[in-house]
């Protein structure tokens, strides 16, 4: 397999052609939000200058175009994912927003007093308040898995922790503070023995692997367009389609119904059903630019890129006494990023400093608090890879810390 | 796309459309069939003769498009058995989805197929299958 | 007041370079969704290119950009509207967003039992259905104000509908069908006299008039982005403070939370409590950047502009005896939108055929269908302007309604 | 942004701020200050001779922006009342906000007039000002 070579595509991204208080810009904050390339800004700047129209039902040639490229988008999503069929795309505003939707148009029906729901500890704030309501609204129990020492849900905390009474399963496929791959395929296979619903937030997954939620058989896998080279503002939630149908609507209002009445409505059939109002085709029009960007390249590439980069840093990391990786301390089913503290340092003081080196990093609890307090922690450092970075990238993040360490009097 | 000659054909079917715009005395099957995203609302009405349809009308209110498709196809339909009129809903449906191509088959649509690159106004692809769709729904009670 | 010159503006609009089946672009459907001007999309462009990061919590320095456009933006939106504060100012998806979040967080809150909730029947579906589903969930009734033969609401209607039982009123400032503009001050002066709350729905007036939403004394004030030359996938919620404060978030995710454990979560306080996971930071750019343009104009010389193109379309349509204007025939507070009717045409052909002459306009039900109902029609055609159209605009509308009816083989 | 230059100093105030992290004897106010968004968490002890603030010390976790504003206020409003330690407060606060720029108020704040500019860093004015409202609120129950 050819490597990929981020210098040339780093040309592609406009925002790496300046400088940050005099420095080259080192990114390294992409699990927060990833940089555009030109043909995603473009692609969206394009379809504002001769597209541009409202979706659906419009008989004139701006509405027909708009209509077509929101519907061209949804065909480019079913394929990056492998669903089945369009009707199981429903395009969102991000991931929060999408499991939002699942608790409350799945949750509100189908999750009954006694019922348990069943996270990870590692999980992200939006995967847990909207469980959290949930429990309280219909009674139901809100249970989670916890981590071994490594980071890792181990089976048997999965296999004890799923019980007849689990209805509902929802689990981050990537962790976005350990790094860690959660073993959804398991945990999949275990819930679906006792009937449950599994929900995975690929936030930090699909931007960075191959994902088939055929293959995978998740049903409801969600996440958010700006992680992914995407525009901020869209997000997707796939559903299957059966689950799909049985679900009410959400949000309420325009082209989501079929008759209103003064007391009364029906509604459309799915996708539409649970898209309600006017759509955000600019973000459609630049989700798919960005996936196609990413298969152009391909993913299983990009996922060996970090793998390397993940290696590479963890190595010179690893080296440096007074770092402490938090999370899993090899390859094995992990992603590219990385979690650490500096003794003596507070992780908002690194970042600062870093900052200042021109290397852009995420410190604190990283929206997962409960986590954080299963670590015993406050907050964390985190450094997150795209395809654009490099073993150089790295590097400057390692001389940065060396400075860190310098400016709070500590020898190197 | 040639907007002109597919629309101005249509409007000329829509005009003439009156012929087959009224109520039969004693229909056998009524059904109505609606366009929520237009407002069109169709009605149709058959007269069986054993397993033949030996009448049909239509009453109702929309576009050209779709009094033109409506007003076709019981043109069409009229003399045929059930099973001749279900396969030319096929025929007609294959058609707009661009699956069915067969020049052969496409001429059994008879002035019907004027329809056939409705697809290239998308907005307007629900008006020219209402009628058909109704039909179905219609015989498949039978 | 110096006029404004569309032609000159037109030129900011690249949508206006291309031609629409070899003719030039008459653009009439801005009620839909309006187009943009080269600022709005560079804008946009332009933080994608240097200053994108996600917002809130991060110390790098895309991320301190991102916050400051992010906040900047809102600061804009207050003085486009002015609001107290920009705690006031709630980023949504769009109207249908904004309303469907009131329903939720504010509604199932505050209605109770055997209380009303009014509307009038020319409202958008957006701000029917959610009434619809709050008013089954908390036994409450929904009424509504019905319109005189002119499509206004009369002051008596007001005053009838309007009673000790009335908790919230729901009213679309200018109707998007009949280009009303509805008496939004004594309806709120009226609620506010039995302590009702007043939801005003602006998605088709805050794009074309001066809107002050202290003078009004509106309790909530809803519009879209995407309805006044901004971008799709933005909205605006603007709330009195002592209510926001009073509501219960609406999603729940990253952002919005203080302090989250295993089984609870206590909430930031306004604006963030009502915006969950990354927000759109483009889509609030491009806001920013499309008041900007619309003030720098001068919203009351769009005003003034609209009204005198509406008085033109008016003469001329008037004068031809198979129009039916469905609507106000004067330009009495009403706004630049103008539904008609055609005899013996039904509006679907005429919004086709229009377009193979290059005119854009839209017709159906126009997302109102208690609306139709009540008027006894199924659909109509509308023509809506704005600032960058031309009396030329309208001469080849009427030219091409001319030759609609030649089409349809009637004399002109 | 001259960060090198403030965030120098803060830093070297951090590494000092040692002395007035600990524990009371027998404090008179315990206040506790949360910073939810960073996860900082401070204890502030007051022991108070009338209204004379006679001592003053901190625990908790922080970065060093918070640390070393903690340690500063303490140093600063040692042996003033609780009018005046108020008053510096107002000050502070006025800083951080640009609402108060008179050189000669600003002075009264010593060492943690350091602080002028942290709104450069927006990411971390809210670490600079938790000591303050921590204070601000502990006096505010006397
Ligand atoms: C009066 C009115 N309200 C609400 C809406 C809904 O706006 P959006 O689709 O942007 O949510 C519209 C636009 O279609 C409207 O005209
Ligand atoms: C694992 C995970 N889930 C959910 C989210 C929320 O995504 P968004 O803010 O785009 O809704 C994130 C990103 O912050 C995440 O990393």
């Amino acid at each position: 397999m050819t490597r990929i070579n981020p210098e040339i595509i780093k040309k592609d991204f406009p925002i790496f052609n300046q400088d940050i208080h005099g420095r080259k810009l080192v990114y390294l904050d992409n699990g927060a939000t990833t940089q555009k390339p030109l043909q995603v800004i473009e692609a969206m700047a394009g379809y504002n200058k001769i597209a541009h129209g409202n979706p659906h039902r419009g008989a004139h040639k701006l509405s027909v175009e708009a209509t077509k490229a929101y519907n061209s988008s949804k065909e480019t999503v079913r394929k990056f994912i492998n669903a089945k069929s369009t009707e199981e795309i429903i395009f969102t505003r991000n991931t929060t927003e999408s499991l939002n939707l699942i608790a409350y148009s799945y949750g509100r029906e189908f999750i009954n007093e006694g019922d348990e729901i069943l996270l990870a500890i590692s999980e992200h704030h939006s995967n847990i308040l909207p469980w959290q309501r949930l429990a309280k609204e219909r009674k139901a129990i809100l249970k989670y898995m916890y981590l071994n020492a490594e980071g890792r849900i181990p089976l048997d905390e999965i296999k004890n922790k799923i019980s007849e009474k689990t209805k509902l399963v929802s689990v981050g496929h990537m962790s976005n503070v350990l790094g860690t791959i959660h073993p959804v395929e398991e945990i999949i296979h275990h819930a679906h023995r006792v009937g449950a619903v599994v929900v995975v937030d690929g936030a930090q997954s699909a931007p960075h692997m191959k994902v088939d939620v055929q293959e995978m058989d998740a049903d409801f896998f969600v996440f958010s367009g700006h992680k992914m080279l995407g525009p901020m503002g869209i997000g997707v939630l796939y559903g299957k389609k059966e689950i799909l149908e049985k679900m009410s609507p959400f949000l309420l209002g325009g082209d989501m119904i079929e008759y209103v009445y003064e007391q009364e409505a029906t509604f459309a059939p799915l996708p539409y059903r649970l898209e309600a109002g006017t759509q955000n085709v600019e973000g459609a029009v630049g989700i798919k630019a960005a996936m196609e960007y990413l298969e152009k390249i391909g993913l299983d590439k990009i996922e060996e890129h970090e793998k390397e980069l993940t290696q590479y840093a963890l190595d010179r990391m690893l080296s440096l006494p007074y770092i402490d990786i938090i999370g899993p301390k090899d390859l094995e089913m992990r992603g590219g990023l990385i979690s650490f503290t500096i003794d003596g340092i507070h992780p908002h003081d690194i970042a600062t400093i870093l900052d200042s080196y021109g290397v852009a990093i995420r410190a604190g609890h990283h929206c997962t608090q409960p986590l954080m307090r299963f670590l015993d922690l406050h907050a964390t450092s985190r450094i997150s890879f795209y395809l654009y970075n490099t073993k150089d990238d790295v590097d400057q993040f390692i001389e940065g810390v060396k400075n860190v360490r310098k400016w709070f009097g500590y020898g190197s | 796309m040639d907007l002109n000659s597919i629309y101005s054909q249509l409007i000329m079917e829509h005009n003439r459309s009156g012929h087959n715009k009224k109520h039969l005395p004693n229909p056998d099957i009524t059904e109505k069939g609606h366009n929520p995203s237009c407002g069109d609302d169709i009605t149709l009405e058959l007269k069986l003769n054993g397993d033949t349809i030996e009448d049909a009308a239509f009453t109702g209110v929309g576009c050209a498009i779709s009094q033109a498709s409506t007003s076709m196809m019981i043109d069409l339909i009229k003399g045929n058995t059930i099973e001749e009129a279900l396969k030319l809903v096929e025929i007609f449906l294959g058609m707009i989805k661009k699956e069915v191509t067969n020049e052969e088959e496409l001429e059994k649509l008879e002035d019907a197929i004027v329809l056939q690159n409705i697809s290239n106004m998308p907005a307007r692809v629900k008006c020219a299958v209402l009628a058909w769709h109704t039909l179905k729904e219609a015989l498949s009670d039978v």
